[in-house]
């Protein structure tokens, strides 16, 4: 029996030391990760915008996120953006399914509190009526270099070849794509995962809302004249030759990846997508902006 | 023999309690179901005008997260008795999503019943199902995901062993996962104390294992005399500790918990029987002395691999 | 000294956990299709197994010999956690590649059987070297599978590009399947030239 | 195995007339490295030389017959390592192998070099034309083409009915070869005349090739269609790789099951696998893959069946020679 007891005794100091060296553990390393993931994305985003790489990313570079929730009330189902204010603060601007503005609702947060999806939530259910629920959908990123414009990074995604490949596209002012990247995806290697390379990717940089909304995937072999302006950092080619090459492909349709029609249909759907749904909606929101007077951030 | 004829009828047993609760956890009110990818099918429940149908205006559909953004409804059509509608579309749709199709002001013989909402998604029974064939099959954890490789080479070398290794292990590994997540669930992520993962896990799946032991070698000593030697060799396995994690991971309910320890499970004792088969004839053969044992072990397994290549990407549903 | 250097030694080829034990096999194949994800799980696993060897070492009076495996499985499990906090902190992109294996490291068997064969009954400072040699001898291993399955099948090497010709079984399953395979009659017929018999290579997990 | 070859000489022929000379260079490549490597790799492992026997010969030819003719000319060179050297000489030689051979190197191309395998089809040379150009530069120049495999499972029956005609026309032009595919799967006819002459000549019997094809007929009936039961079972008989693979591959007598119960359970089970990876399957083709999965299930199918009356302790099974 005694040794029962002690057997218990000794079970538990362990368990218990254990666990307080693992709180402390994680005490401290928490914030670090949580800092580092928020920089991954900020880097991939920056990325996007042509920084990085080497060129640092100017002073006066601000990244705006513009989260979107889904608020279903009782009788009405309705959008919500949460824009960050000029004066520091945060609204929620809250438009009908038809685009109709509703009403803008300032929010009691501050950036750290914005930062962290559990308090962002907790603060936008607070400036909602009580029997309203509101699901957090999205983020967009406004980008502005000093006061001017510079462009919008927009998430996506899409079902590929096996599961889902999340994109991110980067847009200049004129909704005009400037970049794609594939945050996450799960395609066969040598095949669907070429998605990720340079070569794919830079097909979709210029091509124009106008050029989006037609844009197919077919299956003819890369030219060989464009694959050295989609792949730079294998060529000699000068920026002025690449410029050249690039305007003359501008309205080529996506040259599909050898073997992986599918994933490269994904990819460019995913896109179209992407694009299609912001433009809609980033338009109507800087309408009901102005016509509710919100003095917003960016 | 004994054993073989327990896990039958184990296997019977959960079968039917799928069946048995595959409608039940499948919503039926309100829900309308994908037909192909193009297309929905809604049940109202009474005959519903046809002309009120035709009009393609009194359907609006979306992806549940944009609700602003309407997929254009093609044509509907009704069946015979006009209580079905189905939906066709353009475009195909994200048979992964959930929709919603909203019908206004839905008329039976001429009178206006109020708007009627239906979620379309996948039917639970499908998502299992899919995640048990996956388990099992597609993304077999032996052949896949190179989990449990030493258990697997090591009691591999005779059918009868593996086939009681196989069975002993999927019985613990589908228990094992369900109070895995339970304790994930209910206890971890309540007090948020995930950071803890990894020790309770591995101390559940101890203390489990011990407990089948103890309770075996008492109520049943025959089947404790056959499986017993397994039972402490499962603890080191990492396919009983990946599952919780992986479970824990992608954050499935306990059904898909069950079914994803299940699918492993089997998934192992798949791979198992099939090498020690294959085992057993090598043993015959000329191999190579510096190849003989583990070596060639390793370059078969490399073979069955390269065979279950051919499920990649198969999704029946 | 000299003893030391000799364990450091053992681990690394006479009874190297991959190739000559033949335990933990299973990261061998999963995280060998790089070889900076078979650095990092070698370093990690060399973490893991000097921190548990000495804390054992250390402690190994006041365990008592009845809960002698759950004590040293909760001992795992703890450095395991720490150090997957520590990579999921401050490396998250490679984590996030072999982060089911770093979790998996509690019941890799190599870990374990050396607490249970040496730690237990030697003192601190041979434990560390024990522990040292076992965790590079490991780390040995998956880099050169690594290694292996990274040239062939990517045409790089640490993700540098070094030829455009892609052998893509290699970074499959199916690859590291045969490569370590291979690499392991490899080291039987170089065992077999030096001492003139085969070994009969280790089974068990 | 010599005059299993011979019986594909005619299936050969045609392919020269379809894809030109292209893919008998392939085919020669493919049959004389595996021999190559047959050779070197029983002398290093101090074995008698066994390359007379034609079975290495057979199956560099069945290999190169099930991959598309635009690879490039050293790919079943890397194949017939695989096939050879992995599959058959490390398992103690020709007898244990447990794996096709032949599929075993088309498996490992197709992991290997997933482009070549997959893109690298070439449309049947249209004689009306530029006949003689394509035919000397071995159709090198001609553009990738889809398969009907890949065209039914991406864009459907009515796409594919308009790339290859009519459902008549298509049955008529794949019975005879007329369409892009594998150097040797082209021809239903000539294929079916080398499995009767074989079974004429009794090298194989009729229990596996009969219950491959009627079960691939019957399931696509039911659902290769829209709906249930209205599939076109003649497109999935005719398209691919079946014919050849049940005629030649899944008889292949060291790797499929020797009672005739077993081997029609094994054919059932081939014919079912081909036709769910083919409708709900990764790939357009399932063929190789699931004769492939069928042989891992031999050795106990073998067990399974073995008639009870004359049951024997467990005994070394008898490497089959001829």
């Amino acid at each position: 029996m005694k040794e029962i007891i002690k057997i218990t005794i000794s079970l538990t100091a362990i368990c218990v030391a254990a666990a307080l060296i693992l709180g402390a553990v994680f005490a401290k390393t928490e914030d670090v990760r949580k800092k580092n993931q928020e920089k991954i994305k900020e880097e991939t985003i920056q990325g996007l915008l042509g920084f990085g790489h080497g060129k640092k990313a100017p002073e006066d570079l601000k990244i705006f996120p513009v989260q979107r929730y889904v608020v279903s009330e009782p009788k009405a189902t309705l959008l919500g953006y949460l824009v960050p204010l000029k004066d520091k603060g945060y609204a929620l601007v809250t438009v009908d399914l038809a685009g109709k503005p509703l009403k803008a609702i300032p929010l009691k947060a501050d950036a750290a509190k914005i930062a962290d999806a559990g308090t962002r939530d907790a603060a936008v259910k607070e400036a909602l009526p009580k029997d309203a629920k509101a699901t957090y959908a999205d983020t967009v990123y406004v980008a502005n270099l000093g006061d001017k414009r510079l462009g919008y990074v927009v998430p996506g995604v899409t079902q590929g070849f096996k599961t889902f490949v999340n994109l991110m596209v980067s847009l200049n002012p004129d909704f005009t794509v400037t970049g794609i990247e594939i945050t996450k995806s799960e395609e066969d290697p040598g095949l669907g995962d070429e998605i990720k390379r340079d070569y794919f990717k830079n097909q979709f940089k210029g091509k124009t809302l106008e050029i989006l909304k037609t844009l197919k995937v077919v299956k003819e072999p890369l030219p060989t004249d464009y694959l050295v302006a989609l792949d730079p950092s294998k060529s000699k080619a000068t920026q002025d030759q690449i410029g050249q090459i690039s305007e003359k492909h501008l309205k080529d349709d996506i040259y599909a990846l050898t073997g992986a029609t599918i994933s490269s249909r994904a990819v460019t759907n995913g896109v179209k997508e992407t694009v299609r749904k912001f433009v809609y909606r980033f338009g109507i929101l800087a309408d009901v902006m102005k016509q509710e007077n919100v003095q917003a951030a960016f | 023999m004994n054993i073989c004829r327990f896990a039958m009828k184990a296997a019977w047993v959960f079968l039917l309690l799928l069946v048995i609760a595959s409608p039940v956890i499948a919503e039926t009110a309100g829900s309308g179901a994908f037909k192909k990818d193009k297309e929905i099918e809604i049940s109202f429940g009474i005959p519903v005008d046809e002309s009120w149908a035709k009009n393609t205006n009194n359907f609006s559909v979306f992806e549940k997260p944009d609700p602003d953004i309407k997929v254009a409804v093609e044509s509907v059509e009704l069946d015979s008795r006009r209580v079905t509608a189905v939906l066709k579309f353009k475009e195909s749709l994200n048979l992964s999503s959930e929709y919603v199709v909203e019908a206004k002001d839905v008329s039976s013989e001429g009178k206006v019943l109020g708007s009627r909402e239906f979620f379309v998604k996948k039917g639970q029974f499908q998502i299992l199902f899919g995640l048990l064939l996956a388990a099992m099959l597609i993304e077999n954890f032996v052949f896949t995901k190179y989990l449990g490789l030493c258990i697997f080479f090591g009691v591999s070398q005779k059918k009868e062993t593996a086939v009681g290794m196989g069975i002993t292990f999927t019985l613990v590994m589908v228990l094992s996962a369900i109070i895995s997540w339970a304790l994930y669930t209910y206890v971890l992520r309540a007090l948020h104390l995930d950071f803890l993962k990894i020790i309770v896990f591995i101390g559940t799946v101890a203390i489990f294992v011990q407990a089948v032991d103890t309770i075996l070698r008492k109520v049943n000593p025959y089947l404790f005399k056959k499986l017993g030697v397994y039972l402490v060799l499962i603890t080191t396995n990492c396919i009983i500790l990946a599952v919780p994690l992986l479970n824990a991971d992608r954050n499935y309910g306990a059904f898909e918990s069950l079914i994803f320890g299940l699918g492993a499970g089997v998934g192992f004792a798949i791979a198992m029987f099939l090498m020690a088969s294959v085992r057993e004839k090598l043993e015959l053969a000329r191999v190579p002395a510096t190849f003989k044992g583990l070596p060639i072990a390793f370059v078969v397994t490399g073979l069955f691999a390269l065979a279950f290549l051919g499920f990649s990407g198969l999704s029946i549903f | 000294m000299n003893r030391n250097v000799t364990l450091l030694w053992n681990g690394l080829i006479p009874e190297n956990p991959i190739f000559r034990l033949a335990l933990s096999l299973c990261p061998a194949v999963a995280v060998t299709t790089s070889v900076k994800n078979g650095l990092y799980l070698g370093i990690a696993v060399i973490f893991v197994q000097v921190l548990s060897s000495c804390t054992v070492s250390i402690f190994k009076s006041l365990i008592h010999p009845r809960i002698r495996i759950p004590a040293y499985v909760i001992v795992i499990a703890l450095w395991v956690s720490v150090i997957d906090m520590v990579l999921s902190a401050y490396d998250p992109h490679t984590y996030e590649k072999i982060e089911l294996f770093i979790k998996l490291i509690v019941v890799f068997a190599i870990i374990i059987s050396r607490l249970e064969l040496f730690a237990s009954k030697e003192p601190l400072v041979p434990s560390f070297f024990d522990g040292l040699g076992m965790g590079i001898g490991f780390t040995f291993g998956l880099c050169l599978v690594s290694a292996i399955r990274e040239f062939f099948g990517l045409g790089q090497i640490f993700g540098q590009d070094i030829v455009d010709l892609k052998f893509l079984v290699m970074i499959l399953p199916a690859g590291g399947f045969f490569v370590i395979g291979f690499v392991m009659a490899t080291f039987n017929w170089i065992e077999y030239k030096i001492t003139g018999k085969i070994p009969a290579s280790g089974g068990g997990h | 195995m010599w005059t299993v070859s011979a019986s594909l000489i005619p299936a050969m022929l045609l392919s020269i007339y379809v894809f030109g000379l292209r893919g008998l260079l392939i085919t020669l490549v493919s049959m004389i490295s595996c021999m190559a490597v047959e050779a070197i790799s029983q002398k290093a492992l101090g074995r008698p030389v066994s390359v007379s026997d034609g079975s290495a010969a057979l199956t560099g030819i069945l290999m190169a017959f099930v991959i598309p003719p635009g690879v490039p000319y050293w790919l079943p060179i890397v194949g017939a390592v695989a096939a050879i050297f992995i599959n058959k000489e490390l398992m103690g030689g020709l007898g244990f192998n447990i794996w096709n051979p032949a599929l075993v190197g088309r498996a490992l191309l197709m992991a290997a070099f997933p482009v070549y395998m997959t893109a690298a089809w070439i449309p049947p040379i249209d004689w009306s034309k530029s006949a003689v150009d394509v035919y000397i530069s071995g159709g090198l120049d001609a553009v990738s083409t889809a398969t009907p495999l890949q065209v039914l499972k991406q864009y459907g029956l009515s796409a594919f009915t308009q790339q290859f005609g009519n459902l008549s026309t298509v049955y008529q032009n794949f019975f005879i070869g007329i369409k892009p595919g594998c150097i040797g799967e082209t021809s239903a006819l000539l294929i079916l005349a080398g499995g009767l002459f074989m079974m004429i000549r009794g090298i194989i019997t009729w229990h596996i090739p009969v219950s491959t094809i009627a079960t691939v007929a019957v399931l696509s009936w039911i659902f290769g269609g829209e709906t249930w039961f209205s599939g076109q079972p003649l497109v999935h008989v005719l398209s691919g790789g079946l014919m050849l693979g049940a005629f030649y591959m899944a008889t292949d007598y060291v790797t499929s099951p020797t009672q005739k119960a077993a081997q029609i359970v094994f054919g059932i089970g081939v014919g079912a696998l081909t036709l769910l990876i083919r409708l709900k399957g990764g790939y357009p083709e399932g063929v190789a893959y699931s004769i492939l999965l069928m042989n891992c299930l031999t050795p106990s199918l073998e067990e399974w069946f073995r008639p009870k009356r004359f049951a024997l302790p467990k005994q070394a099974p008898v490497a089959a020679t001829k």
